[in-house]
């Protein structure tokens, strides 16, 4: 950021006040209005060609792969998946954990950036919420249809009954049942609580009519009178407050589906930060995929601006050098136990039949992020978002990496045997991706894709205090004054 | 009115016995043809109808008297489906439903008889074990196990035909009929190789009544080395008195018994059986073993010298000249010095043990070899009474081989012909014989087999046989003892004709074919049989006769031995054999082997023998050459096939070697095929798949034989469709057939063969194994009584360094746990005072047949999955039997012959079960008793347990394998739409007292839980007899632990049973030492499998103790397959 | 206008930029109106004091909230896990020490908990929803939700006057002073 | 401008959420009583095919329960009187009643529709099939039939007295000692335990709590809660 003498009130007389300037959020001094106008018209106006040449297709997968996958799954049975008796996990837990990392990034931009008064992610939070709903739906399919039973399923729910039997709460895959829709909540809550006043904006723009009465609906009636917002930023702080160790919870509770288990490989304690370092790191690679687009398509880059982009970037590095520290660290602790099951499991991962998923685990998640420590890639969009995308499909590797390879290569060597996933596996693993996609479309086809109130109140103009400093002197500026005091 | 009340009279205090068949009900008691009657119309009407089949294991109910069958939902009831109960009309004797009854029976087989009891429900036999009263009951082998399966077998045959096409009753019964009332007729009667007494009984009677009758025998691999004993006469080994043996080529331990081998295994434990005695090196027993490829025996001798099957004969020669034996004095000398220092101490530590070693030589081998081991035998004393090597008469005698049979039919002496074999000459005939054009020679020829194979297409008549539980007979044991086969059932086909019946009604006058039941229910006229000719054996009258049904045996009935000399046409024999070897010279050789799933052929339709892996190579369905490694190399056609250690780069460029390679060039688990070579013997052609095989021979290729009989579209191969209808739907597309490559001259031996690679062309093979090494992980351990000088020290040393073995546990800590496992009063939480079961598996004897697996299977109503389900690692065998090879990188006498281990995998009952605590369902939790017990119902199959199991004993259904039949191609993949299995009768074979799971839920082993409730369940009723007996009132009865507790090693596990070995011993941990687990558990050689996980397993292993001869060149080699770890 | 008589909400006065709707509220706050409302597009920071508003109760509600989530949890847990049933699972105690395995599950609750009191917290302070409101009837009044920034004082603050208020909101410096009535 | 949304539609939101909390919570009430086998399973009275009367041969007669379930002490499953039982007596009491038509024609060779097959009774006690209870275990160890079956011997017309869910069968495992008699008392239905306890006195035994607990501690009787002991 780059200082200015430049100040607010070179109008008035007086002592020169020099006072930092924040770099601007949003470019060219945007009115309010025209912020309105520019969200509310991605969704008022007719979709462009590219809307439905995205959403068609997606549609159509999601309805195949997820519908036509899980129908052909539960009337026949879970081994038309490519799960066996030694890898009884394969490809369904590796998508789940895939898109429940993606879910992170979402509620972790509006709830730690919030916290940390980052003012900057008001533009791009409310899509990374959407993306952290879907995500998590996406990845929910997972676990509950890869169990054999699924119509049995309600025997994970603390029913009272009959046969007056209980489940077991030292399981972490209980755990997780709890966490994962225990998120879910939460963020759907976070997500809508955010979005009212702009639904308000919506309901109040649209001519009398079907949209305006569900808009109206949904809006619950919102006047935006300041006895309401109060109470509502107080709300949202709350949210905040609870979603920040929420989110790096359910992560943690994921990874111990995996460390409290006694599987070479996977039974270590640095797994939950990892995994959250790793969510993370693959939730912002999946925002930066999908905003970049979305930013050219709808003319948003006032709004998401390159300071965004860069952001992203940035913590894309940090997280992707923890993950790459991670990594080493499980190796070192491997070889450094001395135990030959421990070692080997990493021997296996780095040179066994599954050497290329380590490979390309290695490459992509912590080689390719290292080239944002150069600002000309951070700069470069084309770069980032390749790299966005390697990071996408590193992180599904690291899973694969993680479940298959230690699995099918465990304690006793007479029970090794390789795995290879199903065409259903891979069906239904691109239908999900569908279903993430077309429902994203819906999203910005219906929703506001930016939370406009936020993007306002981030404004220079928007402090009640613009435009008259010396009658509420800004602190700031007077610590300032009596600095330079002392120096002349 | 007043009351008056009767009182029924208490079941008598010993009720809690098992129920054994009194002969009462066969003579014909009203009652039993009452419920037999009413069991079998329900029963065929049950197997016609799929559905039901499969329903519920209590399915079965529905045929039995009191049962519940589910009739049309909701009927009279909205609230529920009315089901009814339906009792006998007329109580049967013995029977109570929902109890098992428990029978003596027996199987015969050309090897003997194997002595077992029969576990019935309600009529219906589900269960075979060995009689353990039985002098010579030596636990069942896979096939016994299995051949209960076969009873139900789908593809049974089940109606008589003629000239291939089906046939009526009628029909057949005017032919047998004619021919009866034909005195004159030229009649010649083939049968196999099993002694039945009866039999030979009718055989004079038919001799005398048709003038031309003449009798053959035939089994596809007994080869002709019986010669050397004289006619009817072999050789029968007592292991109780050898203490050193030699053993040419002969698998006595399993495929290939000369004699009661649980002796053998007896003497291998340094404790002897139930470990009562102190470690012991000099107790043990020592073997040496020359063979080709490994046999299970093999794989536990102490010494093992690998041979082509011609040099065979010169090592034997070699032996023999040097015990001094006449016979052998102009046999080539062997020139091979290591061969040579192998020999020579070997020779010495039998002449240092002169009557009291053993030497036995294969079935298959020639006459040649049979007369040396005779004659050896003769030398060191070790023939005769009181000694471990006799010679017997089994009254199998002047019977004709298949060599004069076919003579006869081309001479016209033979017009007739009554096979009877369970061999299937069509088949499994030398090809030079061309037995099918002998065939067509005949006048009319009738098969009576259980297959509907191409022997019974091509014969004039085929009668559907009747299984040995469905019929009357008797049979003799491998050492004599004479053993009834009793039926349990009648026959479940009502055409099906047992061989004793058949003979029976070519022995009446009137020729009329009565079998199952006479007229009027009488009994079968097989049962009269078999009474007369026991009472010529065990004397008249029912006592006997009923002691007879009781125990199944007479004792005392041995075979009495023979003087025995080595016989004339020894002198003959053994120069053309001799000359045979050198032809053969060092060319590439073949050895037709007996196969460890479907043996000749005969099991091909066995689905349970079909998916249990064969011991040594680990495939399942199928067949393929075995090739040594070595060899291999030399034909250049090692690089396609698997590599011993791949080659593969890491990252893409980092070479890596060994276990971290990536998978070798013929795939893994789905992926996985073999290279298909041409192999070329005999001036025949014909290919087959081939894998490696280790410890096998150079220059020498085995082929399991049995294969290949009958093929539709769906064959992976791409075999055209032919011989379909010859086989069921197990047995189609299986493997590939060798026999056509057979002659008479080398029915089990060939040399001069050629192998080329058939470039292209690959077979995908379905492996249950994948990895032969342990990877230096201490898994299976192995110790040797001698002190070799390196570190390891002697015997002492050794044992007390058992649980050190291995990298990790050698300095592990101790695991201590945080916690405490206690219930909120502090009470422990395996609360049992009564009962903590345990299990201890001795490798020192197991020598890794699939007795348990597959006995396991029939127990626990274990489904199989079909090849390719097989091949993907979906197998449910509960119990997994790995088998490890331990080679020696510094065994300079050779490399190439590495140790084998197997080592059975179960659930292993962890107290501290990692599969426990992930269950989110609490579908899986621990019992006070100490088992792990698995809720199937409770189950919603996340498979989280199973993959938290470190010794991965959890098998999931990933279909419905009950319900979905996983033979048709792809049908389990229909869901829905997929075909069941219809027509089939395996649903009767269910145990009743155990869940057939659904699709989706987690199965393992758990230690047969419903056997363990049984026995104390009964244990707790035995109290309350007792105590009413006593008189006393209920009040003051003192019950305490030691009475309510079950008696010492009285209930026994499925595997335990079964094991021929008594390698598993199973009981109760607060028995201590009373019982043989509680001595077993206290043994220094004792080890917990994954010790340093601190999973508490519940069964243990006993390492593998070697027993070598020092001063043998090999010997500091032996007993270090842990240690010595690729 | 029309004739028929309506119940007045009170006055709608638009200001042209947050600091003049922040010094108007100050006013009017001084003027010790009651029931009236300022009106913006987003939160806008420090208008609290100068409308005189008290901090949000909310954090209690949720507080409680969150232990009632707690609370449940671990009742949940240790009667099902240790009285009810307590089943053999890996060997682990049925019994206090057991509790630790409970955790996860009681924070999870726990915001689970807490973040439904948010959500329904929330509603219940603010009132909403309500889908009717007289300001809705305003001409300008929609633009509070775009970039208009408005004080609104209603009728029912004992200090409203018809004529008074009108002037005094005109002298704060709002514009198109409108009368908001209440619909049928 | 105008409100889209009229004045009532203030407390619509309310009244739905009202609403829709009663009908829930309706439903859930309702299905945890109905849906049991408490209401689904208990007072199941199937009329039989024979109109046997327990009240008549036990209640009257005074027959005991072994002389029709002869092996109810020695099987896991009670079995159901095969017809030879009935026709022991009846072949000369009652001969010619109607209501024994079905006997006839499953026993009587005499009768002009005799067929020799097998009486259905309607099955009433009915355990999914992966449930293994075993009846002798239960009757040996001082359960009585009355504690599963009910008052049999009042009975005109069988029923199912109990609901034989897991949780009941879990109550008495948890506490057999409501249940348990002594050996000789478990086929009689008569049995009363405060009676019991006057005819034989025993010493530091006042209530008939402490009976059970006595004879728990007697018979050493330590029920198992865990799955394998149904299932398997």
């Amino acid at each position: 950021m780059e200082a200015s003498t430049q100040t607010a009130q070179e109008a008035n007389a007086g002592v020169k006040l020099p006072v930092l300037e924040r770099e601007k959020l949003i470019l060219n001094d945007r009115s309010y209005h025209w912020i309105t106008e520019r969200i509310c018209g991605v969704l008022e106006n007719r979709q462009p060609l590219l809307w439905w040449l995205l959403f068609v297709p997606s549609a159509l997968i999601a309805l195949l792969g997820v519908g036509g996958g899980l129908f052909h799954l539960v009337s026949t049975g879970v081994g038309v998946w490519g799960n066996t008796n030694r890898v009884m996990w394969g490809w369904p837990i590796v998508n789940f954990v895939f898109w429940i990392g993606i879910g992170h990034a979402g509620t972790l931009i509006s709830a730690i950036l919030f916290l940390t008064r980052q003012n900057w992610r008001t533009s791009i939070n409310r899509a990374a919420e959407a993306m952290t709903i879907f995500a998590v739906m996406c990845a929910g399919i997972f676990p509950a249809f890869h169990v054999g039973r699924v119509w049995f399923a309600w025997f994970l729910a603390p029913i009272p009954n009959a046969n007056a039997i209980w489940q077991n709460f030292k399981s972490p895959l209980l755990w997780d049942v709890f966490a994962v829709s225990t998120y879910f909540t939460i963020s759907l809550i976070f997500w809508y609580l955010g979005m009212v006043p702009d639904l308000a904006t919506i309901r109040d723009r649209c001519k009398p009519g079907l949209r305006k009465i569900l808009y109206g609906i949904f809006a619950l009636g919102w006047r935006g009178g300041n006895r309401q917002w109060s109470h509502y930023e107080m709300a949202y702080l709350l949210l905040a407050a609870l979603s920040t160790p929420l989110v790096l919870s359910v992560h943690s509770v994921v990874s111990f589906d995996f460390a409290t288990s006694v599987v070479p490989g996977w039974h270590t304690t640095i797994f939950p930060p990892y995994f959250v370092a790793g969510a993370i790191f693959g939730g912002f690679a999946m925002v930066l995929t999908i905003m970049i687009p979305a930013r050219f398509i709808y003319g948003l880059q006032d709004m998401i601006t390159m300071k965004h982009i860069d952001n992203m970037a940035k913590i894309i590095l940090l997280t992707g050098t923890i993950v790459g520290y991670a990594y080493l660290m499980e190796l070192f602790v491997a070889f450094y136990s001395g135990a030959i099951y421990e070692m080997d499991a990493f021997k296996f991962r780095i040179a066994g039949p599954y050497w290329w998923a380590y490979a390309a685990m290695m490459s992509l998640n912590v080689i390719s992020p290292q080239f944002f420590w150069f600002k000309k890639c951070r700069e470069n969009l084309w770069v980032v978002m390749a790299i966005a995308m390697c990071v996408n499909i590193g992180m599904w590797f690291e899973r694969f990496v993680i479940i298959v390879t230690t699995l099918a290569r465990m304690w006793l060597p007479g029970d090794w045997k390789t795995y290879s996933p199903s065409a259903q596996d891979q069906f239904l693993f691109v239908g999900t991706i569908g279903m993430f996609l077309a429902l994203f479309l819906l999203f910005l086809r219906f929703l506001p894709c930016i939370n406009i109130a936020e993007v306002k109140w981030t404004l220079p103009q928007s402090d009640p205090h613009h435009d008259d400093i010396e009658e509420h002197p800004d602190d700031g500026a007077v610590k300032e004054a009596a600095y330079q005091k002392e120096l002349s | 009115m007043s009351k008056r009340v009767f009182h029924h009279p208490d079941v008598p205090a010993d009720e809690t016995t098992v129920a054994w068949r009194s002969p009462g009900q066969l003579d014909d008691s009203p009652e039993f043809r009452e419920w037999l009657e009413r069991e079998f119309p329900r029963g065929a009407a049950e197997m016609a109808d799929g559905e039901d089949a499969e329903t519920s294991r209590r399915s079965f109910l529905k045929l039995m008297g009191a049962s519940s069958a589910l009739a049309g939902f909701g009927m009279a009831a909205c609230r529920r489906p009315e089901s009814y109960i339906v009792p006998y009309t007329k109580a049967p004797e013995w029977v109570i439903p929902g109890k098992a009854t428990y029978y003596a029976s027996s199987m015969p087989r050309a090897a003997g008889a194997v002595p077992l009891v029969v576990t019935n429900f309600e009529g219906r036999p589900t269960k075979l074990a060995p009689n353990k009263l039985h002098p010579d009951a030596d636990g069942t082998d896979a096939f016994t196990q299995a051949s209960v399966l076969d009873l139900y077998s789908p593809s049974r045959s089940r109606k008589p035909m003629a000239g291939g096409k089906p046939a009526s009753r009628a029909d057949l019964d005017a032919m047998i009929a004619e021919l009866a009332k034909d005195p004159g007729a030229k009649v010649g009667f083939l049968f196999g190789g099993d002694v039945s007494p009866t039999r030979t009984r009718l055989r004079g009677e038919l001799a005398a009544k048709f003038s031309g009758a003449k009798f053959y025998q035939y089994e596809a691999l007994a080869g002709d080395g019986g010669r050397a004993y004289g006619d009817g006469a072999k050789p029968v080994a007592d292991f109780s008195k050898a203490e050193r043996i030699l053993s040419f080529d002969c698998d006595f331990g399993s495929s290939d018994p000369v004699g009661k081998a649980s002796e053998f295994f007896a003497k291998r434990k340094p404790e002897g059986n139930g470990y009562k005695a102190k470690p012991d090196a000099e107790s043990m027993n020592r073997l040496y073993m020359v063979e080709s490829a490994f046999s299970l025996t093999g794989g536990m001798a102490d010494h093992r010298l690998r041979v082509a099957p011609a040099e065979l004969l010169k090592l034997a020669g070699q032996i023999a000249r040097e015990l001094g034996v006449p016979e052998a004095a102009g046999m080539p000398a062997v020139a091979d010095d290591k061969q040579l220092s192998w020999i020579e101490p070997l020779v010495a530590d039998l002449k240092a043990h002169r009557g009291k070693s053993l030497i036995v030589a294969g079935s298959r081998q020639p006459a040649a070899v049979h007369h040396l081991v005779l004659a050896m035998n003769l030398v060191l004393g070790n023939l005769g009474k009181g000694h471990p090597f006799n010679v017997v008469q089994t009254g199998n005698a002047g019977l004709g081989g298949l060599q004069e049979l076919i003579a006869d039919i081309h001479s016209g002496a033979v017009e007739t012909l009554v096979m009877m074999t369970p061999a299937n000459p069509v088949y499994d005939a030398p090809a030079d014989l061309d037995f099918p054009a002998a065939l067509a020679k005949l006048k009319n020829s009738i098969h009576l087999g259980t297959r509907t194979d191409v022997t019974a297409h091509a014969a004039s008549w085929h009668i559907p046989a009747a299984h040995y539980l469905e019929g009357w007979s008797d049979a003799r044991t491998a050492a004599g003892t004479y053993t009834v086969v009793q039926p349990m059932i009648l026959p479940l086909y009502p055409d099906c004709v047992s061989e004793l019946e058949l003979l029976l009604a070519l022995l009446s006058d009137d020729g009329k074919l009565i079998n199952g039941e006479g007229a009027e229910g009488a009994a079968s006229p097989a049962y009269d049989a078999v009474r007369k000719t026991f009472a010529g054996i065990g004397g008249e009258g029912d006592k006997a006769w009923k002691s007879l049904l009781r125990d199944g045996y007479l004792a005392g009935s041995a075979y009495t031995p023979i003087d025995a000399r080595p016989s004339v046409d020894a002198r003959k024999d053994i120069p053309e054999a001799v000359k045979a070897m050198e032809a053969a010279g060092d060319s590439l050789q073949v050895v037709f082997a007996a196969d460890a799933s479907v043996y000749d052929g005969r099991y091909i339709d066995n689905a349970w023998l079909q998916e249990a892996p064969d011991p040594i190579s680990k495939v399942t369905w199928d067949n393929a050459a075995l090739i040594a490694p070595k060899t291999a190399k030399n034909l250049g056609i090692y690089d396609e096939i698997l590599k011993l250690e791949p080659v593969t780069k890491a990252l893409g460029f980092i070479p890596v070697e060994g276990k971290y390679a990536a998978v070798g060039p013929d795939g893994e688990g789905k992926n996985r095929t073999a290279p298909v070579i041409e192999l070329k013997v005999n001036g025949k052609t014909l290919q087959f798949p081939v894998i490696v095989s280790f410890g096998q021979a150079e220059n020498t290729i085995v082929i399991p034989l049995g294969y290949g009989q009958g093929f539709n579209e769906e064959d992976d191969f791409g075999r055209k469709p032919q011989n379909e209808s010859h086989v069921g739907l197990v047995g189609v597309n299986r493997g590939f057939n060798a026999y056509p490559l057979r002659t008479t001259a080398s029915q089990l031996f060939a040399g001069g063969a050629s192998v080329k690679l058939v470039a292209g062309k690959r077979y995908p093979i379905a492996l249950t194994q994948e990895h032969s090494a342990m990877y230096g992980r201490a898994l299976a351990r192995e110790i040797s009584t001698i002190d070799s000088h390196d570190h390891k020290g002697g015997f002492e040393k050794q044992l007390h360094d058992v649980a050190k073995q291995g990298p990790v546990d050698s300095h592990a800590p101790k695991n201590i746990s945080l916690y405490k496992s206690e219930d909120r009063n502090g009470q422990p939480l395996l609360s049992d005072k009564l009962h903590q079961w345990g299990m201890s598996i001795d490798l020192t004897s197991c020598m890794g047949c699939n007795a348990c697996l597959v006995a396991c299977q029939a127990e626990n109503n274990i489904p199989v999955v079909g090849k390719q389900q097989v091949a993907m690692g979906r197998e449910m065998h509960w119990i997994r039997m790995d088998r490890y090879y331990a080679q020696q990188k510094d065994n300079n006498f050779d490399a190439d012959n590495p140790a084998l281990i197997p080592q059975p995998v179960g659930c292993v009952q962890c107290e501290s079960a990692p599969c426990e605590t992930v269950c989110p369902v609490n579908a899986t939790v621990h019992t006070p008793d100490g088992l792990n017990a698995m809720a199937y119902n409770r189950c919603i199959g996340t498979r989280y347990c199973a993959n938290n199991c470190p010794y991965k004993a959890r098998r999931f259904n990933f279909f419905d394998y009950n319900k979905r039949n996983p033979l048709i191609k792809h049908n389990l993949y229909r869901g829905p739409l997929g075909k069941k299995d219809e027509g089939g009768a395996d649903h009767l074979q269910k145990n009743p007292n155990v869940t057939v799971r659904m699709r989706g839920v987690m199965e393992k082993c758990t230690y047969c839980v419903q056997r363990l409730k049984d026995a104390v369940i009964r244990q707790k009723q035995g109290q309350k007899q007792e105590a009413l007996a006593a008189g006393k009132p209920s009040t003051e009865m003192d019950v305490t632990t030691s009475t309510l507790r079950i008696p010492v090693d009285s209930v026994k596990v499925a595997c335990q049973e079964a094991c021929p070995a008594e390698a598993i011993s199973f009981g109760n941990l607060l028995d201590k030492e009373k019982s043989s687990l509680g001595r077993a558990k206290k043994l220094e050689r004792n080890y917990d499998l994954l010790n340093y996980i601190g999973t508490l397993p519940r069964t243990s292993y006993l390492a593998r103790v070697k027993n070598p001869n020092p001063k043998m060149p090999d010997a500091k080699f032996i007993g270090k397959a842990t240690i010595n770890i690729v | 206008m029309s004739t028929t008589r309506k119940r007045v909400y009170g006055y709608l006065a638009e200001f042209k930029n947050p600091s003049q709707l922040y010094k108007a509220a100050e006013k009017v706050r001084d003027a010790g109106f009651k029931k009236w409302d300022c009106y913006s597009p987003y939160p806008i920071h420090g208008l609290d004091g100068a409308m005189g508003l008290k901090r949000s109760i909310l954090p209690w509600f949720v507080f409680f909230g969150g232990i009632t989530g707690t609370a449940t949890a671990f009742t949940l847990a240790y009667t099902t896990q240790v009285v009810l049933y307590p089943t053999v699972v890996q060997g682990k105690p049925a019994n206090i020490f057991t509790v630790p395995a409970f955790f996860p599950i009681m924070f999870e609750l726990t915001i689970l908990f807490s973040g439904f009191t948010v959500l329904f917290g929330l509603l219940a302070l603010i009132q909403l929803p309500r889908l009717n409101h007289p300001l809705f009837a305003s001409r300008q009044f929609h633009r509070a939700t775009d970039d208009g920034f408005f004080i609104a004082i209603e009728a029912r603050d004992h200090q409203f006057s018809p004529e008074k208020t009108r002037e005094m909101l005109a002298e704060f410096g709002g514009s198109n002073i409108e009368l908001v009535e209440e619909e049928e | 401008m105008a409100n889209i949304f009229p004045r009532w539609s203030n407390l619509l939101p309310l009244k739905i959420v009202v609403c829709a909390g009663t009908v829930a919570g309706g439903i859930a009430l309702a299905f945890s009583y109905y849906a049991t086998p408490k209401t689904l399973a208990v007072g199941y009275q199937p009329s039989q095919p024979i109109p046997f009367s327990h009240k008549i041969h036990v209640d009257q007669l005074g027959l005991d329960c072994r002389y029709c379930h002869s092996f109810v002490e020695v099987s896991g499953h009670s079995n159901v009187p095969t017809g030879n039982t009935c026709w022991n007596c009846h072949q000369h009491v009652q001969q010619d009643s109607p209501k024994l038509e079905p006997l006839h024609i499953s026993m009587n060779p005499n009768h002009p529709s005799y067929d020799g097959e097998p009486i259905e009774w309607v099955r009433i006690h009915k355990l999914p099939d992966y449930v293994y209870f075993n009846h002798s275990a239960h009757v040996s160890r001082g359960i009585s039939c009355q504690s599963c079956h009910g008052d049999v011997d009042q009975m005109e017309v069988v029923y199912q007295a109990e609901n034989l869910s897991m949780g009941w069968c879990l109550e008495c495992h948890r506490s057999p000692e409501d249940n348990l008699r002594p050996l000789e008392e478990v086929f009689n239905f008569a049995y009363d335990a405060e009676d019991w306890l006057t005819e034989n006195p025993m010493e530091g035994v006042d209530t008939t709590e402490e009976l059970g607990l006595k004879l728990k501690e007697q018979f050493k009787v330590t029920p198992k809660e865990s799955c394998a002991t149904c299932h398997h």
